[in-house]
């Protein structure tokens, strides 16, 4: 990597002569430089939306605080009997990793948005409630169900906070995609590099052949044609970061209050990403140019 | 300085040149005619090491052309001024920089040569062309800029292929002249021409041999010529 | 639109002899079948996002039925007085679609989470809940609040199921996002075909210049060179298309148990929507190319 | 056929040619020469419509350049036979069909052609190179190509650009009694050369005019030819 970066640095230095042999303007270098711009502008994009459902992902998943709850029904002396009998069965529950009877307050919290904060809870007949602690692999729910049935009659499972499991799936695959496409857009602005190097190249036979002709090194050549293409690279892909952030930049910005959702822009240091697109893109096209052109003059007796 | 052993080529089909022996010493002048299509290009190609005999041995300065590497090849062209039969050239710089682009590659300092360059486009007529790009140029004129370019960096061979083919029969005597100059200056030139006249009225000023391709072979021609 | 078609079929005709006097190989044409290949695919991809997100944000609105709830405390026997009172101010409050009074069973099957299936909800001292059903645009929470506590000194606003409208929102931000990317990769494409085929004329100029000479007429040479160009386009963006659909369906589907994310692929009908992007770059070809072809034409003497 | 008249071109600079009034009888045998560089090339680019005078009128077949548009230009090629100082061709394109190509952006069935094809391409010795693409041709054949090209359409005007500058003299001579035979069944011809030993030998042949460019003007040359 750092000789590569190397290389490409004493490549774009160059001499001022040696650089005009090379014909300076065209269309393919338009095309060079666009496509560059346009890859790295949905690079951008697509690293945004890797990185903001990776933010979403995390913030899901802990929100989610894998819990479940087991509520026990009994007459108030059985009680404290069957939540111990319940916490014993939870303990040897394999996906389990705590499990704890909330404590009169808890339960009292837990029932505010129903009664007000008020309620008599310990003149209620409710239910103990058990929150249960998944650990990463999650539990059987039906197995549990019927263990506690023999064990513990007045028992019963719900995991209805479940049901936001498949957000976390869902953030998750977004920021698979997400990176599925900046693989994507590297390959095919890769490869559109290398296509633009060639045709620039085959366009060029002429520039070649008299290059050859006047005694210039297959090294001189190829440094010229290098140069002018990591260069196009580089600033097609700066100027495509560039409008991408802007874009982004300009993105109404999601509604806060929500929070569910983060806004598809970078967020601290991630600001710093789209900057190594440039240099890749420059590294790519050296790479890619450097390739095309050598397997060019071989190919030219 | 270039000598070919034995040399044959064909393109692919059937031998094109073939069992031919020749070396061009230093300091000698040579015509090389033939009808067209004969191979006289094709023979120069393989003076210039832009063509491998297909049979035979040919080495400039000494280094057999199947050894050498690409770079070799153009570190000897650095010492071989070659005037293409179709002159092409870089059409997006002025024909001054064209002229001027054996010294650039080779890294010699072009600014220095500036009067070199000044007095040779005068010699072939193109001082008010000089900022001109290749594509505006006449037929002719192209052809003076690519002798032109052959021997700004007073290489120690000259070969040119047809270097008066589009120009006038006084233009083409001033371009010999140049030619005669530089082979009394000790360099070695090869010329490949069809014009016969133009070998006549070389004879008259230097020493020339005259070679003719015929039957696939490159003979000296008579004295009929 | 129908004048397009027809011309570009007819361009696409052509002859055979016509068509060998473009050069048919070179780098420029794998550049623009490439382009139109990754563009489309590129395309399909953003088109089956956008679908996905728009099914996505079309059943989390039906699911969010949005409403809230307006818990009141009171003594039992102010309790039917205040749920008559908020049911006025409710009825006055602009935003509010409807609101009614949840019956004892409702509210038994609301708590039968917290308390099991037999609460005796009619000894116990739990508030009345009245459902509130907003219209489009939603009603003024602090407002509302503010009347209440003047006329319903018992009652509690609670619009915790608001939560949920970000979702609604983050879903229509990506719909509109899969939207933004299509235009831009379209743009994009036709950007690129365009640069592809003025590379092409460029690199051909000879070919024109001689075309030319031998006395071939201007519609000629923009003929063959665009039909080349749209077939390419054609060609390019059919692999394109089918590859990103081979590329969808072998994507893992979505698990279906949660259901909350629709999988990325197309349903029904939608899977026709990608077809229509190969004819899409075909006319935007045979646009760029023609237009192209006519330009560099008149350009040169 | 083609008249010009007080026609004058610059291209930018000073008047290249001014003052030119000639006109082009059906039937007539013209050569034109000049040093090189003295506007040859641009006086036959203004005959065939490549060029359009900076000054007084050009006109093909009666038409004014000037008020030709791309479609007119292209039917009155059709009718012009031209020969490029600088052959260029399709080099994609076997010979045989770069030949045939004026018949094929005319719409005429080349198949139809194919025997007067084999004979011309025969004429000027390429029938063994007629599946060669033009890169792989001889500067000579290429020309040679050039001339077939410029003639297959059996036009009735035929200007030709040096198309003797990379030839031998037999070849030469041979490329020569072909424009005489077409002249002799009623062509116009117009050769641009400086090879006066090509006008001399022609002057045997057929009753050409020897056109002269001196001092931008376009004079009758006087019998020392
Ligand atoms: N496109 C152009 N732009 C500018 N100048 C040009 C252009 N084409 C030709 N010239 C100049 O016009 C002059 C005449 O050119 P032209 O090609 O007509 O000469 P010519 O008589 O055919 O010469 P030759 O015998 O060398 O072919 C030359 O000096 C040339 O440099
Ligand atoms: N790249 C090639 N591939 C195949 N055949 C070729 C190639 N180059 C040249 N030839 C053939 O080889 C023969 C000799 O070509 P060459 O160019 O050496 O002839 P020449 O003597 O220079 O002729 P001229 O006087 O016309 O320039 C010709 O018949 C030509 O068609
Ligand atoms: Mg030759
Ligand atoms: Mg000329």
């Amino acid at each position: 990597m750092k000789a590569l970066l190397d290389r490409v640095m004493t490549a774009l230095r160059g001499d001022a002569q040696a650089d005009r042999v090379v014909p300076p303007t065209g269309h393919t270098a338009t095309l060079t430089l666009f496509s560059a711009a346009v890859m790295t502008f949905l690079a951008v994009f697509a690293l945004a939306l890797s990185l903001a459902t990776g933010r979403l992902a995390d913030r899901w998943s802990s929100e989610l605080a894998r819990t479940s709850t087991l509520r026990i029904s009994a007459p108030a002396e059985q009680m404290e009997a069957q939540t111990r009998a319940a916490l014993r069965v939870l303990e040897t529950t394999q996906g389990v990793a705590s499990a704890r009877a909330l404590s009169v307050e808890e339960q009292r919290a837990l029932l505010a948005p129903w009664f007000g904060p008020d309620v008599p809870v310990e003149t209620l007949p409710i239910p103990q409630l058990v929150e249960i602690v998944e650990d990463g692999t999650g539990y059987d729910a039906a197995g549990l169900r019927l263990r506690l049935q023999a064990e513990v009659p007045g028992a019963v499972l719900d995991d209805h906070t479940r049901w936001r499991r498949p957000l976390v799936t869902a953030a998750s695959r977004l920021r698979l995609l997400g990176l599925v496409s900046i693989l994507l857009i590297g390959t095919a602005m890769a490869a559109m590099i290398t296509l633009a190097a060639q045709a620039s190249l085959a366009a060029n036979t002429q520039v070649i052949a008299v290059l050859r002709l006047v005694g210039a090194r297959d090294s001189y050549i190829t440094r010229a044609f290098v140069r002018r293409f990591t260069l196009r690279a580089l600033s097609g892909a700066a100027v495509g970061m560039v409008l991408g952030v802007l874009a982004i930049l300009i993105l109404p910005p999601a509604q806060e209050e929500g929070g569910f959702l983060t806004g598809l822009g970078f967020q601290g240091w991630h600001w710093l990403w789209p900057l190594i697109l440039p240099p890749l893109a420059g590294m790519v096209a050296f790479w890619a140019t450097r390739t095309a052109a050598r397997r060019r003059l071989a190919e030219i007796p | 300085m270039i000598e070919l052993e034995n040399v044959a080529y064909n393109y692919g089909g059937g031998d094109l040149l073939s069992d031919v022996t020749l070396k061009l010493a230093p300091g000698s002048f040579h015509f090389l005619t033939g009808p067209s299509g004969a191979g006289k290009t094709t023979f120069l190609k393989l003076c210039y090491g832009a063509l491998v005999p297909t049979a035979g041995q040919a080495s400039l300065f000494g280094q057999d052309v199947r050894g050498m590497d690409r770079d070799a090849v153009a570190l000897a062209r650095r010492r071989i001024g070659v005037v293409h039969q179709d002159c092409t050239f870089l059409d997006h710089l002025p024909i001054a920089e064209n002229v001027a682009l054996p010294l650039v590659v080779s890294g010699r300092d072009a600014l220095k040569e500036q009067a070199n360059l000044k007095d040779l486009l005068a010699w072939v007529g193109l001082s008010s062309r000089a900022q001109a790009r290749p594509p505006e140029l006449s037929g002719g004129e192209r052809q003076r800029a690519a002798l032109a370019r052959a021997i700004i960096m007073s290489p120690d061979v000259i070969l040119a292929d047809e270097p008066t083919g589009n120009v006038d029969w006084e233009m083409s005597q001033r371009l010999l002249t140049l030619l005669v100059e530089l082979n009394r200056m000790g360099k070695t030139v090869l010329v490949a021409t069809h014009d016969l006249s133009l070998i006549r009225a070389a004879k008259t000023h230097v020493q020339a041999r005259v070679l003719r391709i015929a039957q696939r072979r490159v003979q000296l021609a008579g004295a009929d010529l």
